[in-house]
């Protein structure tokens, strides 16, 4: 109940994100395919496959003890790269105040990737939201579900090649026509003058 | 006169609003025929000169005991329970019980007397106030079956705190 | 013993399905929530969002990146500020640009002012939701003093879209740190105000303490952040963990609590109300000299009173077309909103005089700077605009030119920036609200993530609602401080 | 034929006799009825009021001269809006909920002392009538909720219920302490003992009572902190979430008359209803022209006050929370100060 004020005095800054990534190439080096560095972010790109077991070491590991998943999403990259997607994780140890950005690469044609909810359940949602924006399958994910599009819509709107419009022609939202349908039944119940 | 036509009706809608509730379909409505059917007998109470009973009668059962009824209805999924149909298959049987209870009770009727007055007289009791005369019986004369029966309450009342007890913690 | 027959066996018993939302008094906003009632116990509760979902993803992949700042105000529309503010500081570091010290302390200011009037709502809703009206009232009376003070400086109430990348709008006036300084000097006593009808209230203690009770590691390992998760006791703070505008320079405390139920984070929040006071005074004491835009001229627009020569001319100008320079385009034809120029295709073009409005439209539109404009020439006959136009312009005049040539391309198209990708979070009132930018080396982010602290904790309310009854959904509903604008985006 | 041969002289005057008691009767209840709705429309308008300037506001200011007449273009506005019914309710009981709810608690007024010999009627088991009436008023709550099909309204309903039927103990217990000292049950008997006591008001020798009263009867009329059935931010408006127009408009009195109820029986039973006490008389005499009914409202209103007072104060409880007081706490209490009540009177007796 009591509440004490502290002054979080600048924890001691943790491991460099350059050595996280070397810790990562040391323990998986068949995983690990690139690290990049963009404005002192460090990327590791890394295949898939193993993507939960290098996740599941950054949270262990007692020196990196990344216990802090801030943000879970992916990248469609077209027809830009070869592998199509791209799922990220913005990680944070809140007790040695170290980052990293893990990407794993998830080709169209296995569009499937290791769910993270057992590591951190704040997962879940992002997970979701992934999965409903881009269509990617988060294997082992506890209730994967569309979050905040409708259960009946169709195609996956942060794709590139979702129109920003909504697909062409003249389909309305399934929901729209209902709506429609239902204002058409009620409407001997309306107000004549 | 005036009296007696009151009485006529209050009889008479005690038995009709008593087949009401025995009838319809949907508990609720035959709570509510219930509820009229208590402030029917509460006005023969009034009749005869009992204000007390009569409101002990409302507070009591409409106030209380129907409450608890209705709770239990209404808690029940009426849509589905409906759909199951009779309650019970022994209609016959029930209908020939009741109608010989019937018999018997008209049949002893004539034979009931009038209890000996003793020294509580109307008079006395409208001085005294129905209160006070009941609670002075009530705690001198009969203080042994009045505390037998609250024994008896109070052990029910437990009862129903345990057995509710015990399911909560399976 | 007799044994008896399990009531179930003859009469099926099953939860109550209640649907809470998405209207509904207090589930603040369009949140939908499921729950399945035991008498009034919850036995499973699901959220259900989207219902406010706008596509702001998608919508900033589209945009060119200062472009997409309004719509940080339509997320969490209760403080608009921090998240212009997160966004700002997100495309600042992808720029690789600083803003000025004053626009940073301003913005810490206005940021601190935000956190206060968030807090303001989350307490007066919560409160409500509890059942103590008059706190709501009270808070809603210092809330408007906040907006008031952000009308001040930006004009806007809600969505103020005040801070810039690379700074903010506009400075600062006298007038308004006068109205802030007296705002400071009553505030914290309208804190006690509040405590006094709530913080030791046997009702609100009953109704806070021990609901909702999350331990540090549970709600860290849930991606909760913000006064939710140091109510925990996880001093998770960003602005001291990676400090942004002028956090670095203030000094500060970050309340936490210990038991991590909702009394806790309900103490951390009215604690975060005293630090943002002594932040914004610190700033105030602070606040230096200087510009308030950054300066840098690829990514960050010059500022417009360079300009204001060509556009709010004081002496008389003229526009005027160089015969030999136009091509007979048509481009300035088209832009004209007069229609005072008229010519054939692929001949000189010639401008109605009587007609212009000096708008500066074709001047920007010509690409073959066949325009000239020309100082103290309007209503001159036409062989006088020709002799004037080969004189060459004054030093100034030829700056605001190129400033709004400069302006006109950065509004069309926006700053190219470098390839590369960052994530930027900054400490909102309700949390950690994340900027993730993946650039492509053009104008338009490629792909635009926003991490809402709402949404992570919309999805924590399931944990923390489980066993408890239904007046709690609401007391939880209340404790992870939502606004469900920014948990759909 | 002469009339005069066929009905005796004293039969005509028998007949005048009972045409004027009942033509009184009906003219008390007109004035009870009118002035107490009155009352009911400006209760509203004093909550408000009191409410606004608790939270530094002003309250009704619009509709004529400091909003004085709000609460008749309230009521106005109520009669006038449609009356929604939802498809799935059960029509009758929807339609009776609201009238029983009504009726419950406008029959009361009828034995309420306004003044010395001023009550509609004097019955002599006044206050188990008000108990039983207010028995009857949970059917109105109960069956609104279960009729309206709706789960909120259901819940609330239920919520009700339970909570007026738990508190009805509990009020029932703190007033016998007032009975056992009164010797009666008829509520001017009561007043006129508490009169003639030493202490001129029972709220003094039976305080006990008195606090386990107020707190009874603000959860007996759903008023904050105990506003659960119609605790908005769980359950919308409790048992009449799917109600409107007059029929909301009928909950709405109902609600108010039994505010006034309440009050009125704290008026009674512990402030001395319409008389003063007496040390208070022998300090200014000239309070004794003042006639009773003044007394008498102005104890009330400072009821209502207290009601508003705590309504712009307190937080709402959790519903288990406020059964556990009523069940664990009050009525306990209430046992308690009935043994001591009947303790002190009997030591009394033996002294004196």
């Amino acid at each position: 109940m009591a509440v004490t004020e502290v002054v979080a005095g600048l924890h001691p800054a943790g491991i460099e994100q350059e050595k996280i990534a070397e810790m990562i190439k040391e323990k998986f080096p068949e995983q690990v395919i690139d690290v990049t560095n963009f404005r002192d972010q460090v990327a590791v790109i890394i295949k898939k496959n193993q993507s939960f077991s290098i996740l599941k070491y950054l949270h262990d590991e007692p020196v990196l003890s990344f216990d802090h998943l801030r943000d879970l999403t992916a990248i469609d990259w077209s027809n830009k790269k070869e592998v199509r997607f791209e799922v990220v994780y913005n990680l944070l140890s809140t007790k040695y105040r170290h980052i990293i950005r893990i990407k794993a690469q998830v080709p169209e044609n296995d569009a499937k990737i290791a769910s993270v909810v057992p590591i951190w359940a704040g997962a879940n949602w992002h997970e979701r939201e992934c999965f409903d924006m881009f269509g990617i399958q988060f294997v082992g994910h506890p209730d994967l579900r569309r979050i905040l599009l409708p259960e009946d819509w169709e195609g996956h709107p942060l794709r590139k090649d979702y129109p920003l419009k909504g697909y062409e022609g003249d389909k309305d939202w399934p929901g729209f026509i209902e709506v429609i349908k239902r204002s058409q039944e009620l409407k001997e119940f309306e107000w004549h003058d | 006169m005036v009296s007696i036509g009151f009485f006529i009706y209050f009889a008479f809608a005690i038995v009709v609003l008593s087949l009401l509730v025995v009838t319809r379909k949907n508990p609720v409505h035959s709570v509510l025929w219930m509820l009229l059917l208590f402030f029917h007998i509460a006005g023969l109470y009034l009749f005869l000169n009992a204000e007390f009973m009569a409101a002990i009668q409302v507070i009591v059962y409409a106030g209380g005991i129907l409450v608890l009824f209705l709770f239990v209805v209404l808690l029940m999924n009426l849509r589905e329970e409906l759909s199951i149909g009779k309650y019970t298959t022994f209609g016959p049987t029930g209908f020939t019980f009741a109608l010989g209870l019937f018999v018997a009770v008209s049949m002893s009727l004539s034979s009931f007397i009038a209890a000996p007055p003793g020294k509580y007289s109307i008079d006395l009791i409208k001085q005294e106030t129905h209160i006070k005369a009941l609670g002075k019986l009530l705690y001198t004369e009969f203080i042994y079956p009045f505390e037998v029966a609250s024994l008896i309450l109070l052990v029910a009342m437990i009862g129903a705190i345990v057995l509710a007890k015990r399911r909560l913690k399976s | 013993m007799i044994k008896m027959q399990e009531p179930e066996k003859i009469f099926e018993t099953r939860e109550l399905n209640v649907n809470m939302g998405p209207q509904h008094p207090a589930t603040h906003g369009v949140l939908r929530v499921v729950l399945d009632l035991d008498g009034e116990t919850i036995v499973r509760l699901t959220p259900y969002v989207g219902y406010l979902h706008r596509g702001i993803e998608k919508l900033g992949e589209n945009l060119s990146y200062f472009q997409a700042l309004p719509l940080t105000d339509r997320m969490d529309y209760v403080s608009a500020m921090s998240n212009n503010i997160g966004y700002c500081v997100a495309v600042e570091k992808l720029y690789g640009i600083e803003a000025p010290p004053r626009a940073k302390f301003i913005r810490t200011i206005v940021g601190e002012l935000s956190r206060i009037s968030n807090h303001l709502l989350w307490l007066a809703t919560h409160a409500l939701d509890i059942g103590a009206m008059t706190v709501f009232l009270y808070c809603f009376r210092e809330r408007e003093w906040i907006l008031e003070l952000f009308e001040m400086i930006c004009g806007a109430r809600l969505t103020v879209t005040y801070p810039r990348v690379g700074g903010v709008r506009n400075d600062i006036s006298q007038e308004f740190i006068d109205h802030l300084v007296k705002f400071l000097a009553e505030f914290p006593s309208r804190i006690l105000e509040y405590e006094t009808l709530i913080d030791q209230n046997r009702i609100w203690l009953k109704r806070t303490v021990g609901i909702g009770v999350i331990s540090a590691e549970e709600a860290i390992n849930w991606g909760m952040t913000g006064p939710t998760l140091r109510g925990s006791g996880i001093p998770y703070d960003i602005r001291k963990f990676m400090p942004y505008d002028a956090y670095d320079q203030v000094e500060f405390e970050v309340p936490i609590g210990t038991a991590g139920d909702t009394y806790d984070r309900y103490r951390c929040r009215m604690l975060e109300l005293r630090q943002s006071v002594k932040i914004i005074r610190q700033c105030l004491e602070k606040l230096p000299a200087g510009p308030v835009m950054a300066d840098a001229p690829k990514f960050v627009l010059p500022p417009k009173d360079k300009m204001l020569i060509i556009t709010h001319p004081v002496n008389e100008i003229a526009y005027f077309i160089d015969e030999k320079a136009c091509k007979g385009c048509g481009m300035c034809l088209r832009a004209c909103p007069a229609k005072a120029i008229t010519g054939e295709k692929k001949k000189p073009h010639k401008i109605d005089q009587s007609l212009c409005l000096q708008c500066a439209t074709c001047f920007v539109t010509c690409k073959f700077k066949a325009l000239k404009i020309i100082p103290g020439g309007k209503g001159q006959p036409e062989e006088k605009l020709v002799e004037l136009s080969a004189q060459p312009v004054a030093d100034e005049f030829k700056k605001a030119q190129e400033a709004l040539v400069a302006h006109f391309d950065f509004i069309k198209k926006g700053p190219k920036v470098p390839e590369g990708e960052v994530y930027v979070a900054t400490e909102v009132p309700k949390g950690e609200l994340g900027f993730y930018f993946v650039s492509d080396g053009t104008h338009k982010p490629y792909r635009m993530r926003v991490r809402s602290p709402s949404f992570i904790h919309a999805g924590c309310l399931e944990r923390l609602c489980k066993g408890h009854l239904v007046a709690d959904v609401i007391a939880n509903i209340g404790t992870i401080d939502i606004v469900l604008g920014e948990c759909d985006r | 034929m002469n009339m005069a041969n066929v009905i005796s002289p004293s039969t005509v005057d028998a007949l005048i006799k009972f045409g004027i008691d009942v033509a009184i009767i009906l003219l008390k209840i007109v004035i009870v009825l009118a002035i107490g709705l009155l009352h009911v429309a400006y209760a509203t308008y004093f909550e408000r009021k009191v409410i606004g300037h608790m939270q530094v506001r002003l309250g009704p200011m619009r509709v004529g001269p400091h909003g004085l007449l709000q609460p008749f273009a309230d009521g106005i506005k109520l009669f006038f809006k449609e009356d929604i019914i939802p498809a799935q309710a059960d029509k009758v009981v929807f339609y009776i909920a609201p009238i029983i709810f009504m009726a419950a608690a406008m029959v009361n007024l009828s034995v309420i002392p306004f003044d010395a010999n001023f009550v509609i009627a004097d019955i002599n088991v006044g206050l188990l009538f008000i108990f039983a009436m207010a028995g009857i008023g949970v059917y109105g709550i109960f069956i609104s909720g279960w009729a309206s099909n709706s789960k909120y309204a259901f819940m609330g309903g239920l919520r009700s219920s339970a909570q007026v039927i738990s508190y009805e103990i509990a009020m029932g217990l703190s007033l016998v302490g007032v009975m056992m000292m009164a010797g009666s049950l008829n509520l001017s008997d009561i007043i006129r003992a508490q009169g003639e006591s030493i202490f001129g008001m029972y709220a003094i020798p039976q305080f006990i009572g008195f606090i386990v009263f107020v707190i009874a009867a603000v959860a007996e009329t759903n008023r904050t902190p105990f506003d659960l059935p119609e605790a908005e931010s769980e359950l919308v408006a409790g048992y009449f979430t799917e109600y409107s127009s007059f029929r909301f408009a009928l909950f709405f009195l109902g609600e108010y008359i039994a505010m006034i109820l309440m009050a009125s029986l704290c008026t009674i039973c512990f402030l001395g209803g319409w008389t003063l006490p007496w040390y208070v008389l022998k300090i200014f005499p000239f309070l004794s022209y003042v006639p009773g009914v003044v007394w008498f409202v102005l104890k009330v209103y400072a009821f209502f006050f207290f009601y508003y007072w705590i309504r712009a104060t307190v937080p709402r409880y959790r519903y288990d929370q406020f059964m556990a007081i009523g069940w664990k706490i009050l009525i306990p209490v209430a046992i308690g100060n009935i043994l001591l009540t009947g303790l002190v009177k009997i030591i009394l007796k033996e002294v004196l």
